[in-house]
């Protein structure tokens, strides 16, 4: 199950920020700073405070049989609350000399705040094992689900960062190419001045205001624009599949891909709908011990639907077994604990494609 | 136009066919090779309002003993009637005070900001069999003379005198500056486009090349060194017109980097030398 | 520091915190107004290679009869602490050759070009009670005064001398330059900010303007008519730079859009007149 | 019904194209332009070459009681064919100066060629008689349904020019305040220069190549930007509805709007699916003298879909009452005529909204 993160998580997402194995972490790495991301969580998911584009949600992924923390994402509600959120835009200029019968397509690079206040989704991360199960499509597409309930807490666009291409030595085409020009430090160095990704507006200061040509950059570099460190494929396949743009921004650092699109578009946000719910007569979910109750992807032919309790406080989503047309969703106990479901209260549902789908769903 | 006495010993006059098989083998390449027209050949649409009265350019060369020893063109208002183009070398300051991080980066700006200009252009001597002493004699003579052309026709002339300097070249005549800059905007070949349309082929050029400002950093290191060198051929020249009183005032070419020298004329021919009444912008009255 | 005699009848010396009560009505608005700190009051971490050793800048009068005339701050390198912002004026045609059209525009690019140069600056003299030609003569003898000053100290300063003039403002004091461009960007008032931060207002307020070239064609017409024009009031001040060697560079003040007058700090004393050996951007290797 | 432009319409359109009632024309006021863009027209619906991006499609709306010409609108299936498509990007600069505690939003327009080789609708105009009926609606989504069956002709993304301010005697804030200064001359003047909108490369040569900061601009000007013309109301606004983004770009010369978005998003495109049809009893079309077959906006509650044959050559598009749930789509015998139907062919339907929704249909 999908649900807010509570302080006494803290001890598994301590470990899951240590271990960093599959996705894209933004958990700090200290004790303190964790419990107090958390606690801000909290107050996010609880607050009986108009929203301020200040909050940020925490989520964790629960194995409901084993009730252990098997992965984690968040959401920053603006981008750049309070100050500039800089990215880069693609752009291409085409220059002809028609007494030369020259004609140029330049690939520029312009230095934006256009994703200031979107909101963005930030982290994203899932024990390794779990990664070929449909564990990551609740995660990814739940987190969606809940902008799409309290889409008055949220920007109708979102946004979010990916990592670009940079080895563990610290060497990243795109920084030495750029940022180490401007700023004279190696990338290790800026990143741990700057906290990682979203950088401030006095960072941008240094950067050069006018585009950027890119046929002045070095081949590698050129190459490296809006590639995805391999960390990042999982979550960045899901949110493309979601219908985000990947092609036009970039991160300021990495030159990685910023994706970017409007909630009203999304897969999961068109998809999700009011659906009657019923309690089912037995436990029906089936799925391998390292997935708890979240399928292997290769199981079987079940489609299957996210579904979501449209809370804030108390928000929770799951995998089910889409239902039939026209009939109920079914909900065992288990399912109708998780979900905090009581008869007569609304729950939505959105389909999932199938792994290897036969036909395109969503004609 | 007959020949004028300039230093001792020399003779300012205009070129005649007659001196092109002399004249054509110091030229480099992609200089103009043929004599000028009789009549304007700018003109076109633009706001020239001084030319008309004469020839927009002349060709001159100076000669001791009867035998020519340097040349060039000496043009009254570059850029009316196909706009040339230059880069002007700023500076920024990046400062982000929170890190205590400064750096200054130099910028270039295409632009073209000498028009409406004078100019000496083309500027070619003997060098084969000549001492540099011989060259030096030669070359001030010819600007000297130039220069005093211009004062004997002030009203004809604008109120600054350029001259683009040749930009380094490596032994292939390969400028690295171009190859660090322009060569990712324009595929062809440079030598010989400038072979094929001559000094203009900068300006065709120009509308490949990047209109936002240009961060010198993002050149290679041999272009960032290129920008405003003189090339070792020209060294004489830039002694020569240094000395004459021009002076590089943070232009250079679009292709090689070589830097544009500049001067007020009327510092230059010691004629009304006085200051501007109140306006300053010079360039707004053209 | 004594006082050294420049003109006949005058002696440069240093301000005194005696001087201020004369001096300060002097002043512009938004002038310095307090004696320069005994140690360097820049450095930071810039790369001020030659900053270090004696004052970053000085404040001097010259007097006649003991009585003081004119004044100025004589600054070694500006902009190294804070960038200081200018537009440099450049020039773009736009040419349509189907539509035989053409039209030269005007370009503002801000830009910090003359980072690392001498200045100087808050030049004010006394006007009351003084005949034009003795306020003429006391600038003259101030300026002549700064630039023997920098003879003296040659390795202290920099290739590069500029002065910002007085840009043209109106009774109220109110210049349409800003009117035209800068109040667009920051609403607040520029006399009370310039009061309040001194002449540093115009490097914070720069972080607020176009950062891309501004066509001078979008400014007002009273605001493009002001670009690189003096005020009246200045005119003298004008008159006694020009003949001292400074020019207009094509570089104008943020804030009421002054021209900005320089020189080779070699040509202005005389010195080391001698060619660049082979690079001539001399901003690079400051 | 809705259906490609006919030489023999050649009358009827030259009365269009002189009346310019409502909407935005781009026909040609000269019988033999006109003509010839017919024909282009023909070639482009029934020519077996690939598409080149050359093609313009132009459509008219007739009124199949009268047989009357009451409405026309093309596609141009790529914008600046063979050259560049220059627009006016809005973009929003945030500049800060903390030691002066000042904070700026600066707009500025950005000289982009975004949209070239993007599919642009060009001219729309009916009837005024028509403009509250659901006439308009034919009009417009039918020629987005055309786009939708024949996607590989056309680009993934579509825009459409709408006219700025300006008023009869071509007094245009936005030229007056941008173009006049770079054109040296009048709007009337340069529009007949360049043939009204979509100008071409060596004009945008002309205007300043850098942002314009629209803060410099007079009030006039400033507030004109993105202004929609009146006439073009009936024609934006459906658009917007499809879901194309009104607020990005502008018209180069006169400031006006231009729509944009991905013909996957459109909401015809969307809805747009096979529908089961069969031979109706009788004619079921209803609607007053003025509209023809084409029913009044107030006139009941049925429900209406935007029927289509799908086809290129011989494409046409009708109202008709939308089926009820399981039932097929009946047809008259008019209505089979039209669609050009046969049993067993496939025929599409996308639900329109209620003019006065109750309820959001498209949840």
């Amino acid at each position: 199950m999908l649900r807010a993160a509570r302080p006494d998580d803290l001890d598994a997402l301590m470990a899951l920020a240590q271990a960093r194995a599959i996705g894209i972490s933004s958990l700090p790495a200290e004790r303190a700073a964790l419990a107090e991301q958390i606690a801000q969580s909290q107050a996010a998911f609880t607050s009986d405070d108009d929203a301020s584009g200040e909050e940020r949600y925490l989520f964790v992924l629960q194995d409901r049989r084993s009730g252990r923390l098997v992965g984690t994402a968040g959401i920053a509600a603006a981008a750049g609350f309070n100050d500039r959120f800089y990215s880069y835009r693609n752009e291409f200029i085409v220059q002809a000399a028609p007494a030369l019968g020259a004609r140029n397509r330049i690939h520029t690079l312009h230095l934006c705040h256009d994703l200031t206040g979107v909101t963005l989704l930030t982290g994203f991360h899932i024990d390794a094992a779990l990664a070929d199960t449909l564990a990551p499509q609740l995660l990814s597409r739940g987190r969606l689900a809940f902008i799409g309930a309290q889409a008055e807490r949220f920007s109708d666009r979102i946004a979010a960062e990916n990592p670009g291409l940079a080895d563990d030595s610290g060497r990243c085409p795109f920084w030495d190419a750029v940022g180490q020009r401007f700023f004279g430090m190696a990338y290790p160095e800026a990143e741990r001045l700057t906290g990682g990704f979203s950088p401030k507006g006095w960072i941008a200061e240094l950067m050069p205001q006018g585009p950027i040509y890119v046929p002045l950059l070095p081949e590698e570099a050129q190459w490296s624009l809006g590639q995805l460190h391999p960390v990042g494929d999982l979550p960045f396949s899901m949110l493309l599949d979601e219908g985000l743009d990947g092609d036009t921004y970039l991160n300021l650092f990495d030159g990685g891909p910023t994706a970017e699109g409007r909630v009203a578009t999304l897969k999961t946000v068109r998809r999700r709908r009011t659906t009657p719910a019923a309690p089912g007569p037995e436990i029906l979910h089936i799925g391998p011990p390292t997935g708890g109750d979240v399928p292997q992807a290769d199981e079987d032919d079940t489609a299957w639907c996210l579904v979501d309790n449209g809370r804030r406080d108390g928000f929770a989503a799951l995998l089910l077994p889409a239902p039939e047309p026209g009939m109920p969703l079914l909900l065992s106990d288990d399912d109708i604990a998780a979900l905090g479901w009581q008869d007569g209260q609304p729950l939505w549902a959105a389909l999932l494609d199938p792994l290897h789908p036969p036909v395109e769903v969503d004609a | 136009m007959e020949g004028s006495p300039v230093s001792p010993g020399f003779t300012l006059r205009a070129v005649t066919a007659a001196d092109l098989p002399t004249l054509l083998p110091w030229l480099r390449p992609g200089a103009a090779r043929t004599l000028p027209l009789a009549e304007p050949t700018t003109a076109a649409t633009a706001t020239t309002a001084t030319a008309g009265d004469g020839s927009a350019e002349h060709w001159l060369l100076v000669e001791t003993q009867g035998a020519p020893r340097a040349c060039l063109r000496l043009r009254r208002a570059i850029g009316l009637a196909l706009p040339r183009p230059w880069y002007h070398v700023g500076c920024v300051v990046h400062a982000a005070p929170a890190l205590q991080l400064q750096h200054r980066q130099h910028t270039l700006l295409l632009g073209h900001d000498h028009t409406g200009a004078s100019e000496l252009a083309d500027i070619a001597w003997q060098r084969t069999g000549r001492s540099l002493a011989e060259q030096a004699a030669a070359l001030q003579a010819l600007v000297q003379g130039a220069i005093a052309r211009i004062a004997a026709q002030r009203h004809q002339y604008a109120a600054t005198l350029i001259v683009e300097l040749p930009g380094r070249r490596d032994a292939q005549g390969h400028a690295p500056f171009w190859h660090g800059l322009g060569r990712h905007f324009y595929a062809g070949d440079p030598e010989a486009a400038a072979e094929r349309f001559g000094p203009d082929w900068r300006c065709h050029v120009a509308a490949l090349l990047p209109r936002q400002p240009v961060y010198a950093a993002f050149l290679s290191d041999a272009a960032q060194a290129a920008i405003a060198q003189v090339d070792d051929g020209s060294r004489l020249l830039l002694d020569t017109l240094w000395h004459a009183g021009l002076r590089y005032g943070h232009h250079i070419t679009v292709d090689d980097g070589g830097p544009v020298f500049e001067a007020e004329v009327d510092a230059l021919v010691g004629g009304a030398a006085a200051p501007p009444t109140m306006g300053v912008e010079g360039r707004k009255s053209l």
